[in-house]
């Protein structure tokens, strides 16, 4: 019987949410480009132009970076207290590695630990060229704690040095929220772009949108390696 | 289609949620309806022939871009779920300490 | 100065404060101090970020509305605070990172911006929750509170799929001319936020966790956050969302069933904790029942009064169960006895939500009743607007019968229970409580209050 | 501040007026009650001696709960009084007097009593408040829908406002325009006075007298001056509600008289409930009518 109800609601949302498109482009035909949305604005400037806007020849990054800004360090802030959270719930004082209850051979240490330098040099790559190709500071942190976890995963002994992470994070969150009040004070407005645009599609350009990627990348790295070894780890009894 | 399919995980989240006893089971229909939701988000933005909204040397003079901004906001809904669902799975280590099972039904509360 | 400071301060604060724990709770203290001294110095002007003016970069919107509801908020939040730090250095990061998302639920003019501080705010709560002990309850609470921001995001995507903004004030504009079309992503949105605000039939995690709470995690769920998720649903029904009409009906009655099973559900109960948070339930239905019928402007100062009361009555019964073991009313008989000063404060704010003449809570329940008869009041609702009074008098009368149940209690003459309170919660209760007196007697200074938030129009005003 | 000290004199006048001739009329029940049932009956003026006498006692203390309750109630319900118009136009603060301050002034006063009972700590106390909280929980509800019913057709909440309304001839008098909704009153009037068959928070067979058990002396003279005020409060709600107020003060002493001592007829020919049987019956039919009442007038516009 409950699962029966369970099933009308769901059916019922889907329904619903379809009726409620009827009536919008979505469903009856694509719409021809961005006209009339707010995002129109977002892609106004050409590859190699000068000194534009905003500078990241990758838009969504322009957006997510510098129109959007804002979002994003909320966003960071989500990731921040929910690790911050991970460590109060399951961090204690004196800690030791989870035996997950079998033991790496020989190869796979090895192994993990080549592909571990690789992985984390994608990682810092698509950080760094973020503004430019698909990624940034988001996928790229994410790859750099993925090495760690392969670290983790194939050494039943290996632990990081989570003082390190904490105090990469801290500074990494600070220097971000930092930028933004110089660009308070600086220029006008909080996380304003104060410097340089420079030209669409260099490495070296977009002012302090590749910084703050880089900011977000070491961060976001470092919260789920955080993360993840607080979930490998567990208090001595 | 792409709507379809959101729709579609959207529901099964749902259903999964209000079905599961499971701590986990829970979770992953958590986010089996954040990723029907981000798909949904995702699919708002896009129309036919758009191109990818990053600036290259092919890019034409009038580039006919996807909403970019869509996929902006999509990025900031998966780090929020990545923060909820690490923060639900060390609640749900924390129930298994302290009730020895992660079946709610087991639990004796409630 | 900026607005966006009351923001960024607490967030770089949080940042640093994981690397100095030893000083964390004196920078929380310090920063939440800031963060209620400093709405009195900011100007009156939308705040734009990143240099782009809204639509295209995001705003925060400052006028009186928001100016009242942070000052109260942060003065909540820093007595709150002050008052628990002692007990629980170990949230400083935390409460640091909750004080940054509340006061961007309450100035951001952004509905996606709104999202994100409402998973901000919400996994801070959750987290505070975990000092109950009750990882099952917490983990209820972050379900429920995730779907329910979820089926917002939903309501936004769609919105946006409509109209093409994310901006609060041009999203109104769209929403007037598109009334029929948005009523189905602006139902998703409102249960989304309803999760949060305790509303009927999506409140089930209250029970778990303010049930269950302590002195640090009651006040600042069932006062804080309370207050500030009112607003900020009051905030988009008076500036996003203006309904009327059926539908306006259709929400008034829910909140109205909300109100009445709310305050059913507290008299039936003999637990204290139990009978402080569905009373909570049935206030939160009152405060969102007055935004949704347009007395928006008393609503806010209603919001205010019950979050000043509740911070007292969940603050000393959490503080006596923890010395008593058990919420159980029979287990707490007499506690006053030995406390009169607590127990007089606490009557205070019991005796001010009932909305008894000479406390803030008449001047306020009084005023918005009188307002449903105003000549002037233009309401929402299609005529049969008699019966919320009605709802709001019953639901006081049943308010009356159970806090008079628990205060006959706690006041009973023989016993042997004693509880300490420390000086400083002894000096801030009763602050508080000759606050809610003070508001209650210059009945005239409150009303031209409330009066700067209605414009010359005598709407509501929100931008 | 002369003013409002001139306002507050002249509330404090009508407060008193109210004591005097509430506790006049008491007596003169009294009277005909007793003639009724062929016994002689004690003097009109009974009940002042009785009061004066009581204040004129010492009284033991049980706590300083049980001596500010009692404060608290007589000074409640003196507050109250002060804002009662008697006619329409003598009113002490004028535009204060809203039905809204009535119905929550008039509960500080009852909060006080319950206080100082339990305060007593004489269990009979305590379940008599308990039993007076039932009691109306289960009478303001129905109540509430007939009075919020005339608010809405007056289009005011002031006692005076609705007074003149039906003194003008916008209305009838409410008792022959709202017919279902002047039964309901009536009835619920009836459990405000405690009158029977309402009187299960007294019922001085069962439980000794109810919350007043353990008064004696000065306390117990205050609670009597506090429970005439208050019937005074009320039956002057009534009057001003439904029987279209006053505009002299001899005629609102004339509905005065007949609404009490129509009232206490009433109630000295029935039996008394039980407190179950008090909420289910309130919960009932008064306030079936109330609800069908206010549909008719307010959705139909069925007003005589």
């Amino acid at each position: 019987m409950k699962n029966f109800l369970a099933l009308l609601a769901a059916l019922g949302l889907g329904v619903l949410i379809i009726l409620s498109l009827q009536n919008n482009t979505l469903f009856n035909e694509y719409g021809e480009d961005v006209t009339g949305r707010d995002s129109e604005e977002y892609g106004d400037r050409e590859y190699g132009e000068e000194n534009p806007a905003s500078g990241p020849a990758n838009i969504v990054t322009s957006i997510v970076a510098d129109f959007r800004s804002f979002d994003t360090l909320g966003e960071i802030t989500v990731l921040f207290v929910s690790s911050l959270g991970v460590a109060l719930l399951l961090g204690g004082t004196k800690q030791k590695r989870l035996d997950l209850g079998f033991h790496p051979n020989f190869m796979l240490r090895i192994g993990s630990k080549a592909l571990f330098g690789i992985i984390l040099m994608t990682g810092v790559y698509v950080t760094i060229h973020g503004h430019l190709t698909p990624g940034g500071g988001f996928p790229g942190g994410a790859m750099i704690a993925s090495s760690m976890l392969l670290l983790y995963l194939a050494d039943d002994t290996f632990r990081a040095k989570i003082k390190g992470f904490k105090i990469l994070e801290s500074v990494a969150g600070s220097l971000y929220v930092l930028i933004g009040i110089a660009g308070l004070f600086f220029a006008d407005y909080f996380l304003e772009n104060f410097l340089n645009n420079g030209v669409v599609g260099d490495l070296l350009s977009a002012g302090i949108i590749p910084l703050i990627y880089v900011l977000i990348g070491l961060k976001v790295g470092s919260e789920i390696s955080g993360v993840i070894d607080n979930f490998l780890t567990e208090e001595v009894v | 289609m792409l709507q379809f399919a959101a729709i579609i995980l959207l529901m099964l989240g749902l259903y999964g949620l209000l079905t599961q006893r499971n701590v986990i089971k829970i979770i992953i229909s958590l986010n089996i309806l954040e990723i029907g939701l981000n798909l949904f988000i995702i699919s708002v933005g896009y129309f036919e022939g758009g191109l990818a909204p990053i600036f290259t040397s092919e890019t034409p003079a009038n580039p006919n871009f996807v909403d970019p901004l869509p996929q902006a906001l999509v990025l900031t809904a998966i780090v929020i779920g990545v923060g909820t669902t690490a923060l639900g799975l060390a609640l749900a280590r924390k129930i298994y300490q302290k009730y020895g099972t992660l079946n709610l039904d087991e639990m004796g509360e409630n | 100065m900026s607005a966006i400071l009351l923001i960024a301060v607490p967030l770089l604060a949080a940042f640093i404060s994981i690397l100095v724990k030893k000083v964390s709770p004196y920078l929380l203290l310090l920063v939440s101090l800031f963060a209620l001294v400093y709405p009195f110095f900011m100007d009156m002007s939308d705040v734009i970020i990143g240099g782009f003016d809204s639509p295209i970069g995001i705003n925060l919107v400052v006028n009186k509305f928001a100016l009242t509801s942070l000052i109260a908020v942060n003065g909540l939040f820093f007595l709150v605070v002050a008052v628990n730090i002692a007990q629980y250095k170990k949230l400083s990061s935390i409460l640091l990172v909750a004080l940054a998302g509340l006061n961007g639920l309450l100035l951001t003019g952004d509905l996606f911006n709104l999202f994100v501080f409402i998973e901000i705010s919400g996994i801070a709560a959750y987290l505070i929750t975990t000092t109950n002990k009750k990882p099952l309850q917490t983990f209820n609470y972050l379900v429920a509170g995730t779907v329910g921001s979820s089926l917002y995001l939903l309501g936004l995507i769609i919105l946006y799929n409509m109209s093409g903004t994310l901006n609060m004030a041009d999203m109104a504009t769209f929403v007037e001319g598109n009334g029929m079309y948005t009523l189905f992503p602006f139902l998703l949105m409102f249960i989304g936020l309803g999760v949060e605000a305790k509303l009927l039939p999506f409140n089930s995690w209250v029970k778990g966790i303010l049930g269950h709470s302590n002195n640090l995690s009651g006040a600042m769920i069932a006062s804080v956050y309370a207050t500030a998720i009112a607003l900020v649903f009051g905030k988009l029904l008076a500036g996003v969302f203006q309904i009327e009409g059926t539908l306006a009906l259709i929400i008034a009655l829910v909140l109205g069933i909300t109100i009445l099973a709310g305050e059913a559900m507290a008299y039936a109960s003999t637990k204290a904790r139990e009978i402080l948070l569905y009373s909570s339930i049935a206030q939160a239905g009152i405060v969102i029942l007055l935004f949704t019928v347009g007395l928006g402007a008393w609503a806010t100062f209603f919001a205010i009064a019950n979050g000043v009361s509740k911070f007292i009555l969940f603050g000393v019964v959490n503080r006596l169960t923890e010395e008593v073991g058990s919420d159980e009313m029979d287990q707490l008989k007499g506690s006053f006895v030995n406390n009169k000063l607590i127990g007089v404060s606490f009557t205070v704010a019991a005796l001010s939500i009932l909305g008894l003449p000479l406390f803030f809570g008449f001047v306020v329940k009084m005023n918005s009743l009188i307002g449903f008869f105003e000549p002037d009041f233009v309401s929402n609702l299609p005529g049969g607007n008699f019966i919320f009074p009605i709802i709001i008098l019953v639901a006081s009368v049943i308010e009356g019968v159970y806090f008079v149940k628990l205060l006959t209690k706690l006041w009973y003459k023989d016993s042997d229970v004693k509880v300490n309170f420390t000086p400083l919660f002894k000096y801030v209760v009763v602050v508080l409580a000759v606050a809610l007196i003070v508001f209650g007697l210059f009945q005239g200074e409150v009303e031209e209050l409330v009066a700067s938030l209605i414009n010359p129009g005598g709407v509501f005003i929100w931008n | 501040m002369i003013e409002i000290l001139m306002n507050i004199g002249f509330g404090l006048g009508v407060a008193t007026f109210g004591f005097v001739l509430q506790t006049a009329m008491g007596g003169i029940n009294r009277k005909i009650a007793a003639r009724l049932q062929k016994r002689r009956g004690p003097k009109w003026y009974q009940e002042f001696i009785d009061i004066f006498k009581l204040l004129s006692k010492r009284a033991t203390s049980h706590g300083w709960i049980f001596d500010f309750g009692v404060i608290m109630a007589l000074g409640g319900i003196i507050g109250t009084a002060m804002f009662m118009p008697i006619t329409s136009s003598i009113v002490a603060f004028e535009g204060y007097d809203n039905f809204f301050i009535f119905v929550y002034l008039i509960a500080v006063g009852m909060l006080g009593m319950a206080m100082s009972a339990s305060g007593s700590g004489n269990p009979l106390a305590s379940i008599g408040v308990m039993r007076a909280l039932t009691t109306m929980l289960a009478y303001e509800v129905p109540f509430m829908v007939v009075v919020m019913t005339i608010i809405k057709l007056t289009g005011t909440s002031s006692l005076t406002g609705i007074a003149v309304a039906q003194q003008t001839g916008d209305f009838n008098w409410f008792m022959i325009a709202l017919p279902l909704g002047f039964i309901v009153a009536v009835m619920s009037l009836m459990g405000m006075l405690g009158k029977k068959p309402f009187e299960t928070y007294i019922a001085p067979a069962e439980i000794a007298s109810g919350p007043m058990v353990e008064y004696g002396g000065k306390q117990l003279g205050m609670l009597f001056i506090m429970h005439e005020i208050t019937i005074f409060i009320e039956v002057s709600l009534f009057v001003h509600l439904f029987l279209g107020g006053a505009e002299t003060i001899i005629m609102f002493l004339i509905k005065y008289f007949i609404v009490y001592a129509v009232l206490n007829l009433v109630s000295n020919v029935l039996g008394r409930f039980k407190i179950d049987q008090v909420v289910t019956f309130f919960f009932k039919w008064p306030l079936f009518f109330a609800v069908v009442q206010a549909m008719i007038a307010i959705h139909l516009g069925w007003v005589i």
